[in-house]
């Protein structure tokens, strides 16, 4: 296992660049999962119904949150055979259509690459001390945490 | 104390320095303490259920211990990612 | 829904770049999930117990692996709402390290991305037509379907 | 007929051209009638659990019919991805 990558940024980062970073770093892993978590486009739970945003202001815990994000790595290298993990995490404004999160895992085999890196995923969203505003028609509201990210991290639970 | 997202913008700032009286020893005793302070405290934490804590950077129910701790955070749930 | 983008190639392949591609073509969505599996480094069921791979070879069948990779996509977004599908499969000899496939979704929330993404590979791992051949240090030898791969693929069935 | 991977090592050649007599309907009666034309042919399909067929590029079981279509492939397990 290399030393996870965990970055709590302001910069803009290309997804695309980070994960031929990642895979150069992992060669001889057979398997490489990367999800990339952008800006979306409409406010509210769902596309259909939602209105367009314009803006996003990230807040975030300095500290905290590097630490929470290395733990959950580290939590997941106990629970799958991982050689190596990234988590990268903006925060401050953001444009439409930037990443906002970058996650990935390698490891010999796909079912465990993929587990590791949902597991992060899910666990980051409801954990990392991270808060989004979100500027839409109406003005700049906070985003309510949803009820499903917190089912889809408990089911990880042992 | 810090305080993050809408928690900061009601209290009024992101961080104060506090010495609470010693018979405040939990999260929650904390909090109520503190909405004590003035009305924008008591309406930042109004919401009782939906505010969470940190004490030294760790995540920590309402009824931890805060004896000790020299670093304490208040936030809503968390919406990153 | 962007029309699935798929590709059945001979030549090398670079997943960071692709990635990019891929964002670029979904910028509204999400949530985005990539895989990609590289030539592995070692024969047989564990990195543990295997012998180091050299070279390998890639056959497949033309005209049938780029239908059956269409049908797949096809499935998957009957199943989930993806907003964009790529699949990229080589065939001829690879390299050490070379990616062999990179499947990426594109969704509006990320469990179906994870879910699409995933689905792709345990499919395409038991449906689509292509063999392994890989060189060690006792020769060349057709690599052995797994049993764990087709159980992971039945178990996406209704 | 097309084969592939071991399948073609095992026959001799990637593909041939053949006309099976009309009582040969399914993929499992050709595989019958292709493993009496050569000890090679007998060789590649003697693991017959092992064999899968596509009729007309399309994956098909062995009492899958055969007739009308233009192109059978005979291939192991797949093992790509």
């Amino acid at each position: 296992m290399t030393t996870p990558d965990i970055r709590v940024q302001r910069d803009v980062f290309d997804q695309g660049a980070e994960l031929t970073r990642f895979s150069s770093r992992n060669k001889l892993s057979g398997a490489i999962c990367a999800f990339t978590g952008q800006m979306r486009d409409f406010q509210g739970p769902t596309r259909e119904t939602g209105a367009v945003i314009s803006a996003m202001e990230l807040d975030h815990y300095p500290g905290m949150a590097e630490k929470q994000l290395a733990a959950l790595a580290h939590d997941a290298k106990l629970r799958w055979p991982l050689d190596g993990i990234c988590i990268i995490h903006r925060f401050g404004l953001l444009k439409p259509t930037e990443a906002i999160v970058f996650v990935a895992t390698a490891s010999a085999h796909r079912g465990d690459a993929f587990a590791g890196c949902e597991f992060l995923m899910d666990w980051l969203k409801t954990q990392a001390p991270f808060w989004k505003k979100e500027t839409g028609p109406d003005g700049a509201q906070w985003v309510e945490a949803q009820a499903s990210d917190d089912s889809r991290a408990t089911r990880w639970k042992i | 104390i810090l305080y993050f997202a809408w928690l900061r913008e009601r209290v009024g700032t992101g961080e104060e320095t506090v010495s609470p009286p010693a018979d405040v020893t939990t999260v929650g005793q904390l909090i109520d303490w503190l909405s004590q302070r003035s009305a924008k405290h008591a309406a930042a934490f109004v919401e009782r259920k939906l505010i969470r804590a940190a004490v030294d950077q760790v995540h920590q129910a309402h009824d931890a211990n805060i004896r000790g701790a020299t670093e304490i955070a208040f936030f809503p749930p968390v919406t990153g990612g």
